[in-house]
């Protein structure tokens, strides 16, 4: 089969399956998840058939498989719809598909399919008593749509698919973070996630606008790979002082990554989007959708290091970006360390990661940052699963104990590496790639290369804070395992939790695979002992999606040295900290941290000042001012005075004119028509017979007229 | 032999016979018999323009055929909105059924 | 005058008496059956075009088909059986003038043409080949699948409507149209 | 121009031919003329002699089928018997009834033997023995069945007699029903022969076509009863249910044609089954002595009818929506996939270079053990059905009183 067939048929099969499911098979669970499930692992089977041929190709990066037909004439030119399969887009279709497959058959068993439904439960709540989720099919069709648009996105060749992609995703996120609509506080998460994520993509809209008026074009091919382009771009001054076009538009689009991937200081959405089920944190939260936000800078990493020079200074728009990046890695961690909340610990490091991946765009290391994304994306969405696995196991002690205590918050937990043990050691092997526990994990590897590219290339302030972030990581990582499998439990409902389905179970051990050993394939040659023993195929392999390959940096002891303290350091404080900690006991970390903890609990009271900064001053502007005083006061005013003087000309338009002159002329057209319809209406019978006499008497009389004038 | 033009001359007879039965009958049925004296009369050109024109192109035999198939479908359902009025109005005279008029 | 020319004059004169008789019988059914005659007329003037093929298609589809499903149309509703009042509307003298005329000038401008009236001699051809011609031709692809298949559409569509409007009407559904 | 005496109708047809050209006729319409006049010696000259035959083997074989001696009395074995009833109908009076429509009334026994014998035109009895030999043969035969539904209609019609009508709308009803399934299986040698002229597909039939068609055959065979109103087909004459059925009117002659026109059809679907399906007059020795070729087929035809006679005499009367069912659900889904499936395997059969009988015959095979599991699961069907609603359940009713749509 042709390559570029494969890849148009890709995205298909789930937007099939949603179509399928939302018309007619939504009745029947089984027929729903089947579906969803089925058109996924079509995809899936389609997305490895292509990456396993992909690997065969020989200076793949520049021959990628591309194919697109038109799809919006816009004058001379026209919008192009297509596909793009370089090495970028196959390494994006390899995770986004491993990890949907697995989400969606671990959805199966979190939605506890195959329990008998609840009468209780009602539409738009969770389940209370481990029954069939109510809207079972609904959630399968929205992933479905999700799992659309995120392919569609990974494989499109051009700026507008992506953004159409980026857009579906967006809504599907909206929807499925309000899954649960009966719960006020995930209405509120919902909107939310829509609006704050809305504000970056306005941005990135204008983006796309500014590029398109500069060049004419959207695609990848055509700007992204096009050394003349990308030239007058980076020389030609914005409309923005200081900056080129080319770093404006980075940075526009760049706007709508921090608003997508959740970067400071448009990151206030992600933690509460943990109101979705735990399925939908680890697929669109954490593995894939915030990821876009990456994937997308990635895809135009030659336009926004437009006027770059490997190892040279960075444009002002990287310097934005790495800054942002780094800020936002150690900004979260810290955060991360005071969460209670399981998944909301999790919600932090992701946009604690996200950080490091943006961070490295921003100091050009392509390849780290593709492979950070990648790794993440395995062993995160492994956490969210396993956690969602933890929460399920605890519900379960819940119901069955009657006993009234949250089923997400770690410090009611502990000591369930017996209850759960394949969970457990999933999520262990999941929290050590997360805090980069070196050599075995697939963490150290890809966060090893970033803090080395960092160091390498002397960005020694983002290497400090990324390596103080690694280290936060590292703490707050052990905390939670610590907390919630080691020790004893602490409380009865956590006593009595047990192993989820083997639905859950199974995509945990698979992407744990992936979480250790999807490092090995990205050890630096030039490392000690183990370099060169794999060859670094990553680097070979995604490097050629640039125009230009990038080198591989030097060994150098500190950073790898640094990276490695930093993990089991903080791995070893974490466990230190917590291991003993009883049950009703404050945070230790409280006591030694004194007031800075509130702040941290509290997220460095973010929503509070966007509350008071943002929301309120617009509550007050709509209600105070623009109501009250310009709406009804100024404006009504104004409008009663212009109607009642209105009034009073259209009285005397209407005495004087209208009655006299024009209804009377109006009147005699109607009359008259009415009488002459009245005259002529005897020609209408009804009698099809003498229409049709008339007729040919008609056309009998017009022919001959015409053959007499001709004659 | 026999003229082309006396094939056109019966054909058209039969052809305003049928218009003339179309417009002059009372009765539905009876027009819908018209109707299908008009096709046969051009049906009847058809082969004979074929026949005196150029025989080995077989298109007009084809289209003789086409219109057939036509002239069933019409008559087809043709009858079945008759039946379908009869069966409502008890009347098949095409003067009478004039629901639609003003 | 050939016997050719015998024979057509026969046929025609028959085909053309019956099909007047048909528009004006005062009965329905006979006019039913004056319209078969006139159907066969037809039908033996296409043997003399050799066209055998058409006559037979001619019998079996006219004649075998709609002739008798007209009259089997007139047989069910049995008030048009007894319909034997005026059978011509108001109309008739205006149609009668009208179509004359049209007659009229019909014949005027066949018999004006030339190329018409001249007793040319049609051309010769193997009947049994022009079959065989017949049947490739309507489904070669180049030449008139197309309009073959349209028609077959055309004759589906119609069956299935004829079904659907002339079929008694349900209980419940008359209650519906009721409400 | 020598006359052979080995194919004697060969060389009169030639002679006639060659006598009218020289009299100065077209071509064309000498063998139209020839047709007229061969197709009318042919079909009058068999027709007389074996309808008066045929009465009297009818009514002996049936008396045998029944345990009686049947006609004994006139001539030897009653020989004559077929004589003496054609001089009493003759001698019988002729009634027309009141407010009959007397044309119609008169022309319609005329148009039902005037169509029997027309089918005779196109058949083949020997070598060169044809009244015409058209090329569109098998549509003829079908165009002739329909000039027999419309004397159906007259008279039915114009007796001015309810049972009459109801009789003849039962007929007409039956008769195109039953074309349907006919006319779709008469396809079936015509592909086979690759030709709708009678003479080709008698040529055409080195393998009998009821080898390679046995399903179409029996198709075939069983709606050319229907259109004849033989039993089990007879309902159109019940004399239980309305009284004698279209021709009721009818006395004398004029009844007497109708009795013909059935008795002839009958012997003639023998003819039309042994020319399309069982070869013709094809057998050994009949290329060379074309003679041989007339008993042959005059003897498979004779069989033919004694199946058909055989049939009548055996077979109960069936019901009219027992008909109806037959024909729509039965033989014609039956006679499409027939026709369909050969077109395919025979296209098949001869451009892969298969050999046709045995894929034919596997075809047809499969063909039957489909058609009966499809029979077997739709009785099943029924009979659980019916039993179902012997002993309804309560939620059944209620549920039943719901309905969908209300």
């Amino acid at each position: 089969m042709q390559l570029d067939l494969i890849a148009w048929l890709i995205p298909l099969p789930p937007i099939l399956a949603f179509a399928a499911i939302v018309l007619w098979a939504y009745r029947s669970n089984r027929l729903s998840h089947g579906l969803a499930i089925g058109g996924v692992a079509i995809s899936w089977g389609l997305a490895m058939l292509l990456f396993v041929q992909t690997l065969g190709i020989e200076r793949f990066g520049e021959h990628p498989v591309t194919s697109s037909v038109r799809w919006l004439p816009t004058g001379q030119s026209a919008l192009e719809i297509g596909v793009l399969v370089d090495p970028l887009s196959t390494i994006g279709l390899f995770f986004v598909a491993w990890t949907l497959l697995a989400i969606f058959v671990y959805s199966v068993g979190y939605h506890n399919f195959g329990h008998q439904a609840d009468p209780q439960d009602v539409k738009g709540l969770p389940p209370k008593s481990g029954g069939i989720e109510p809207m079972y099919a609904r959630f399968f069709a929205f992933i479905s749509l999700f799992a659309f648009g995120m392919l569609v996105l990974v494989l499109s060749d051009n700026l507008l698919l992506l953004f159409i992609g980026w857009e579906l995703m967006g809504l599907c996120s909206y929807l499925l973070i309000g899954f649960w609509y009966g719960r006020p506080s995930a209405r509120e998460a919902m909107v939310k996630a829509f609006l704050t994520t809305r504000v970056g993509d306005v941005f990135m809209l204008l983006g796309i606008a500014y590029l398109y008026s500069q060049t004419g074009t959207l695609s990848f091919r055509q700007i992204l790979y096009n050394e003349q382009v990308l030239n007058t771009l980076a020389s030609t001054p914005a409309v923005i002082g200081g900056l080129s076009a080319a770093g404006l538009i980075g940075l526009l689009l760049f706007i709508g990554t921090i608003g997508k991937s959740a970067q400071w200081p448009l990151h206030v959405w992600l933690p509460d989007a943990m109101e979705g089920p735990t399925p939908v944190s680890a697929l669109i939260h954490a593995a894939t959708m915030v990821s876009a936000g990456i994937y997308m800078i990635l895809r135009i990493f030659p336009l926004l290091t437009a006027g770059w020079h490997e190892g040279g200074g960075l444009t002002p728009t990287m310097m934005v970006i790495a800054g942002l990046g780094a800020f936002t890695a150690l900004f979260a961690a810290t955060i991360a360390v005071a969460q209670k909340d399981i998944k909301r610990v999790l919600a932090y490091s992701t946009i604690s990661q996200l950080g490091y991946m943006v961070a490295a765009v921003g100091i050009g290391a392509f390849v780290a940052a593709a492979f950070h994304l990648v790794t993440h994306a395995f062993f995160k969405a492994l956490l969210f699963l396993g956690s969602g696995s933890v929460i399920h196991g605890v519900e379960h002690g819940v119901h069955e104990t009657h006993e009234h205590v949250d089923p997400q918050d770690m410090f009611n937990m502990g000591g369930l590496r017996h209850k759960m043990p394949v969970t457990f050691w999933t999520f262990l092997l999941g929290g050590l790639a997360l805090s980069g526990f070196p050599i075995l994990t697939a963490g150290f590897w890809s966060k090893d290369e970033i803090l080395a590219d960092a160091f390498a290339h002397g960005h020694t302030l983002v290497f400090w804070m990324l390596a103080l972030a690694a280290l936060l990581t590292a703490f707050y990582t052990m905390r939670q395992i610590t907390l919630t499998f080691l020790g004893k439990p602490r409380s009865q409902a956590v006593g009595h939790a047990h192993e989820s389905t083997w639905t859950m179970t199974a995509p945990l051990v698979v992407l744990a695979v992936f979480a250790v050993g999807f490092g090995w394939v990205g050890i630096p040659e030039a490392f000690p002992g183990l370099g060169g023993i794999l060859p670094n195929w990553f680097h070979e392999f995604v490097g050629g999606a640039l125009p230009e390959h990038p080198a591989a940096i030097a060994f150098d002891p500190t950073p790898l040295l640094v990276s490695v303290g930093v993990a089991l350091g903080g791995l070893l404080l974490g466990w230190l900290t917590y291991r003993r900690i009883q049950a009703g006991a404050p945070d230790p970390l409280r006591r030694l941290l004194g007031p800075v903890y509130p702040v941290l609990e509290n997220k460095y009271y973010f929503d509070e000042l966007y509350d008071y900064a943002i929301v309120r001053p617009a509550y007050w502007l709509a209600e105070t001012f623009t109501y009250t005083f310009l709406d009804r006061r100024v404006i009504d005013g104004l409008l009663h005075a212009i109607g009642r003087n209105s009034l009073r000309v259209g009285a005397f338009l209407r005495s004087r004119i209208d009655l006299p002159v024009v209804n009377g002329i109006g009147d005699w057209i109607g009359e008259s028509t009415k009488s002459s319809g009245h005259q002529i209406r005897v020609v209408q019978s009804g009698r099809v017979q003498q229409y049709l006499l008339v007729g040919i008497v008609f056309t009998g009389l017009i022919i001959s007229f015409f053959l007499l004038a001709g004659a | 032999m026999i003229p082309l033009s006396w094939y056109l001359i019966l054909a058209a007879g039969l052809f305003t016979i049928g218009l003339f039965g179309v417009l002059a009958r009372r009765n539905a049925v009876a027009i819908l018999m018209s109707i299908e004296l008009m096709l046969n009369a051009v049906i009847l050109n058809l082969v004979a323009f074929w026949r005196y024109g150029q025989p080995v192109d077989i298109s007009g035999q084809v289209f003789a055929i086409i219109v057939f198939a036509v002239a069933a479908s019409e008559a087809a359902v043709g009858l079945a909105l008759i039946l379908s009025i009869y069966r409502r109005r008890s009347t098949v005279a095409a003067e009478d059924i004039n629901m639609l008029k003003w | 005058m050939t016997a050719m020319q015998a024979v057509f004059l026969l046929l025609g004169l028959v085909t053309f008496i019956s099909a007047v008789m048909v528009v004006v019988s005062p009965q329905l059914i006979h006019a039913g059956l004056w319209l078969v005659l006139t159907l066969a007329g037809v039908a033996g003037l296409f043997v003399l075009l050799e066209a055998p093929f058409l006559a037979v298609v001619q019998v079996v589809i006219y004649i075998g088909a709609i002739a008798i499903l007209i009259i089997f149309a007139i047989m069910l509703t049995r008030r048009m059986l007894r319909d034997e009042g005026r059978q011509l509307n108001s109309l008739w003298a205006g149609a009668l003038v009208v179509t004359l005329i049209l007659y009229a000038v019909l014949v005027f401008l066949i018999l004006q043409e030339p190329s018409l009236a001249a007793a040319s001699q049609p051309i010769q051809a193997e009947s049994s080949v022009l079959l065989a011609d017949l049947g490739r031709a309507l489904v070669d692809v180049d030449r008139f699948i197309l309009p073959f298949e349209v028609a077959s559409v055309l004759l589906l569509a119609a069956l299935i409507g004829a079904i659907y409007v002339a079929r008694p009407m349900m209980a419940g559904e008359d209650r519906e149209r009721q409400e | 121009m020598g006359f052979d005496f080995n194919n004697p109708f060969g060389s009169i047809t030639e002679l006639l031919t060659s006598l009218l050209i020289n009299l100065g006729l077209p071509q064309p319409l000498v063998s139209v003329i020839l047709a007229v006049v061969g197709a009318g010696i042919l079909a009058g000259v068999t027709l007389t002699t074996a309808g008066v035959f045929n009465i009297w083997l009818e009514r002996k074989i049936g008396a045998r089928f029944q345990d009686r001696l049947g006609p004994n009395r006139v001539g030897p074995f009653g020989l004559f018997q077929g004589i003496a009833d054609a001089i009493k109908l003759t001698l019988k009076e002729d009634i027309t009834p009141t407010g009959a429509d007397k044309v119609v009334f008169n022309v319609a026994p005329l148009l039902a033997v005037m169509s029997v014998v027309g089918l005779w035109a196109v058949v083949p009895f020997a070598p060169q023995l044809i009244g015409a030999d058209l090329n569109v043969g098998v549509l003829y035969v079908v165009a002739i069945g329909g000039v027999g539904t419309l004397s159906v209609i007259m008279a039915g019609w114009s007796s001015n007699n309810k049972y009459a009508l109801l009789g003849a709308l039962r007929t007409v009803a039956m008769l195109i029903s039953f074309e349907i399934p006919m006319v779709l299986v008469l396809l079936v040698p015509t592909m086979l022969a690759g030709s709708m002229g009678m003479v080709a597909i008698v040529n055409g039939q080195d393998v009998w076509f009821l080898l390679l068609a046995p399903v179409a055959a029996f198709v075939f065979f069983v709606s050319s009863l229907a259109e004849v109103g033989r039993t089990p087909f007879d309902l159109i004459e019940a004399e239980s249910e309305i009284v004698a059925g279209y021709n009721i009117e009818y006395s004398g002659m004029k009844f007497g044609m109708f009795m013909v026109a059935e008795f002839f059809h009958s012997f003639t679907i023998g003819a039309l089954f042994t020319v399309l399906f069982l070869g013709g007059w094809r057998g050994p020795g009949s290329e060379t002595y074309p003679i041989l070729g007339l008993v042959y087929f005059v003897a498979k035809t004779f069989f033919m009818y004694f199946i058909v006679m055989w049939i009548r005499y055996t077979f109960p009367r069936v019901r009219i929506d027992q008909m109806m069912a037959l024909n729509w659900k039965f033989l014609t889904p039956l006679a499409l996939v027939v026709v369909m499936a050969t077109a395919v395997v025979d296209k098949l059969a001869l451009s892969q270079g298969w050999p046709r009988t045995p894929v034919h015959l596997a075809l047809n095979g499969t063909l039957v053990l489909l058609t009966l599991g499809l029979m077997q699961a739709y009785a099943r069907a029924l009979r659980r059905r019916v039993e179902g609603m012997r002993q309804p359940e309560a939620g059944e009713i209620a549920g039943a009183a719901v309905g969908p749509g209300s």
